[in-house]
């Protein structure tokens, strides 16, 4: 079981941290300057969460590693975020489409999360669950704004929804990890969250004037360390410093 | 004539003008100016810390600079809100950054090369800065000294992170300190020249005379050293300049030549990263205008739907 | 009728046909398709092995690796050239595969996850590629045989490197060694579904009597994993299929089931990269327009200069 | 005198291995198949160059670093490349400004080295003088078929060569062991090689109707270590495996 606990926290580190740190790359190319405050807030909330999830974790696996051990000096197989965190952010649509679709998905998580068994992922859930409903308030306005702004807007938002929609299968499938820690009262099985997540998601895609795309086959799965080409370039970027003085402290 | 006594009469008392107040045209305009370049560099500011987010060495830090650019950020907001109630619009300001025609503060036109750099910049450059806006804390116009207020304060929070930064590194191994004495090299001279050009080569008589600019650049900068040696003290680095020395009978540090040349070249479009700075902020401006105009389409259609509903 | 029968006869005896010959237009159909195709192969080949160059992890494996996706570059321009003598411009065979119409290798949908997947393509799939590819020498298309001796050369030199690759790191650390098994694991199947489905589940005759397609997808992709089989063991790695075993019966290795569903799948469009490499392919496209245009303007600018001087 | 040989050659390796790192970015990207080949054929050169003067250089530091240890495993201030070569690519027209602006340098200075005392230098140079020689007239072709060409392609590749402009300063103001080693038959101090660059180079500006800019007082100082923001991100790239797997062989 403790293996399967583990996994589901650094699951939820990961996708915290690659989509903090995808959300970083943004500082000072923003739209409008709000935006950039915006978009530099959540990835301040998704870093803070990111570094409450891998301490917890770190004391989870028991081998002494910390948060930055973690973070910075694992390979591309060991973590374990969803390949949506990491896709690249492209335009300012598709960077607020993924931010709408996953901080949906955080919110039910989060909620479900603060009834866990294990304390201390409750109180991080508690702590995290109002960041992720003021990222989805924010991000489902602008998905309704930009949906339903201009001919342009509709299309290059359109075209975000249909890019990232495969990937959302990954967070909804069954899963072994999930499973387990399910039945061990720890947290829900994400595949349980689908009702839930359609039910808060599709009313703004309508609003939005969006249409949802159909489901395909595509599964990816970064939750098993099986990532995109995009991850290992991030990667690069991420763990630049600790790579290059190790054992340093900054 | 009889405002014009009045205005005078308030600035002397040491009040302030509020955005209702009659003011001269001249004292507006160098106020939007001033304002909005000092908005522009904020905003501009964002890029040379923003380059170290992505490969920042730990999450703490990570978090801490993001924390910081959005501060800046956030400075820019009410700076630029505090130059509007002068009558002049943001959108307007902001592309007179674009163009070229506003200036923004020269130091950002030097490039963050090492982590490093990024607690010096928190060290020396919001040090600097921070001297010269306190006094602005006090300056005659209202909406601007409340808005220098709010950015002292977190400016100061900033220094005191960018001074932990290196003290973290001077406290760690050899190639640490030695990024940290290479940073200082490079900033030292840069952030002295923040206060600008010496008093006898400054023309500041009405600023001064309407309660904007209340201490001449020269003690400002004079200010600047003698605090920032005790600190490179504590830290265990060298600032890069020989003739920096105590001076017992004027009870300060003396301090060497400043090459104006460079400064003036920097001011005038040749430093690293003039030519990049702008590009990028123009970039991310155009880059954006689907999602502006996205906005103001939206806001329209609602506008409209609202009214038929009524 | 009199041409169906020398067409016929040609083929019969072994002979070429060129592009001047009559031909069926089926054939040239078929040609074209297929041509086109491979081309297409070796154009969006370049981006798995392309997403390493910048990241090879020596100068010596970086400039192999610039070479290889040069030739892939190259492979790509002459089978175009050899599609054109069929009727078809370049520029008309490109933009189908923009748009999704015309399909290229489904392989090249997998991606390059670490530096010994770059091994790993040389080793298993142009491993298969040339397996495939060696019949196609004896095309009975005169310019398409041609093009596929000068292909199939390089791509065993790029083969042979990209075993070397692997034997290097087999003989590295634990970390090294890991690496490549993971990679073996992620592109055996992928590779071996290279050939196509079997042969009962495939229609072939036409272009198997046109002597396009000599040898079976079931043939070719046994001969494949014969060969492989031998490699492995010498590479120290295992191939992920625990119903590989030989079969001195039949004096060939049984394999398992291939999963069929994910072929499929990769090939209707819903592989790992089906949409990145597509969308990164017409980036660079239109990012290119102007340049194509600039070099047409100046070409028509050029002609008319020459024509007045004349 | 050694010190100023081994930093003179430095700096030929590290404008090969930078440049050659940055053209092979283009990998899938040109506007033309042609042109993806004849960059990937540039980069090809330039690493060949830079594998051959790195080499070289060990040797004449004599602390025992091959070629990669040298590529791979510098802090950014060590590198001694010209701030040029460190430029992001931009446009197909700022690569082509560059390679022509650089090449033209390349053929002057392997045409004089290839005369070198330094018998293992004057090799590598007379090798490198054919590559550069033809990486001079593919671009020179392409500056004036884009200069020349249409009002966008115009516009763009004089934004390019204003871009770049500035940063050819650096290749010819005085330096020290540029100096030293003229002085000892090395090879030329670069500044001596400006009359004949711009002679080479002003007339092909000229055919592609593009208008010379003015100098300014800004230099660069690359070959001193000092660098752009640019390179610290070429080099989380370019060092990534190596610092994430020390002592690897490859």
């Amino acid at each position: 079981m403790s293996q399967q606990h583990l996994e589901y926290v650094l699951r939820l580190g990961d996708n915290a941290l690659i989509l903090g740190q995808r959300l970083s790359e943004w500082c000072g190319r923003a739209p409008v300057i709000e935006e950039d405050l915006a978009l530099a807030n959540m990835a301040l909330d998704l870093i803070g969460q990111a570094r409450l999830l891998l301490t917890h974790a770190g004391k989870l696996e028991g081998k002494g590693r910390d948060e930055d051990q973690l973070a910075f000096l694992r390979v591309e197989r060991d973590y374990r975020n969803l390949t949506l965190t990491e896709l690249p952010n492209h335009d300012f649509g598709r960077t607020t489409v993924r931010n709408f679709l996953f901080s949906a998905f955080q919110v039910l998580l989060w909620e479900r999360l603060a009834r866990s068994t294990d304390t201390e992922l409750a109180a991080i859930a508690a702590k995290s669950l109002k960041e992720a409903r003021y990222h989805l308030n924010h991000s489902a306005e602008w998905v309704i704004r930009l949906g339903d702004g201009t001919a342009e807007s509709q299309l290059r938002t359109q075209a975000a929804l249909d890019y990232l929609w495969p990937y959302m299968a990954e967070l909804f499938s069954a899963d072994a990890a999930d499973a387990a820690v399910a039945a061990a009262g720890i947290g829900p099985a994400w595949s349980e969250l689908e009702a839930a997540w359609q039910a808060s998601v599709l009313p703004v895609l309508e609003e939005a004037t969006l249409t949802v795309p159909a489901n395909t086959p595509f599964r990816s799965q970064g939750r098993l360390g099986r990532h995109s080409e995009h991850m290992g370039h991030l990667l690069a970027t991420l763990q630049h410093m600790q790579r290059t003085y190790p054992g340093a402290q900054w | 004539p009889e405002y014009v006594a009045q205005f005078n009469a308030r600035i002397d008392a040491g009040g302030f003008i509020e955005p209702k107040d009659w003011m001269p045209e001249a004292y507006r305009r160098t106020l939007v100016r001033q304002i909005s370049q000092h908005a522009h560099s904020e905003i501009v500011g964002m890029l040379p810390e923003g380059n170290w987010i992505t490969r920042a060495p730990s999450l703490k830090r990570k978090a801490i600079l993001l924390a910081k650019v959005q501060d800046e950020g956030g400075h820019g907001l009410y700076l630029y809100a505090a130059a509007e109630t002068l009558g002049v619009s943001r959108d307007e300001l902001y592309e007179a950054l674009l163009s070229g025609k506003a200036k923004y503060s020269s130091i950002f036109n030097y490039p963050t090369l090492t982590w490093a750099d990024i607690g010096v910049v928190g060290w020396l450059v919001d040090g600097a800065a921070i001297m010269n806006q306190i006094p602005l804390c006090k300056c005659s116009y209202g909406p601007y000294a409340r808005a220098m207020i709010r950015v002292c304060k977190e400016e100061s929070f900033h220094q005191r992170q960018g001074f932990d930064l290196l003290l973290t590194m001077m406290k760690g191994t050899a190639e640490q300190r030695e990024m940290v004495q290479d940073a200082v090299n490079r900033w030292w001279w840069p952030s002295i020249m923040m206060f600008g050009p010496h008093d006898h080569d400054s023309v500041h008589t009405e600023t001064a005379r309407w309660g904007i600019k209340r201490i001449s650049n020269d003690d400002l900068r004079q200010k600047f050293v003698d605090a920032t040696v005790k600190q490179a003290e504590v830290l265990g680095v060298t600032l890069p300049d020989p003739a920096l020395k105590w001076n017992a009978e004027r009870g300060h540090h003396d301090f060497g030549t400043i090459d104006w040349d460079e400064f003036w070249n920097v001011v005038g479009g040749h430093g690293q990263c003039n030519v990049d700075r702008l590009a990028e902020r123009k970039r991310a401006w155009e880059e954006g205008a689907w999602v502006r105009e996205a906005a103001l389409a939206y806001a329209e259609k609602q506008a409209a739907r609202e009214q038929r509903a009524a």
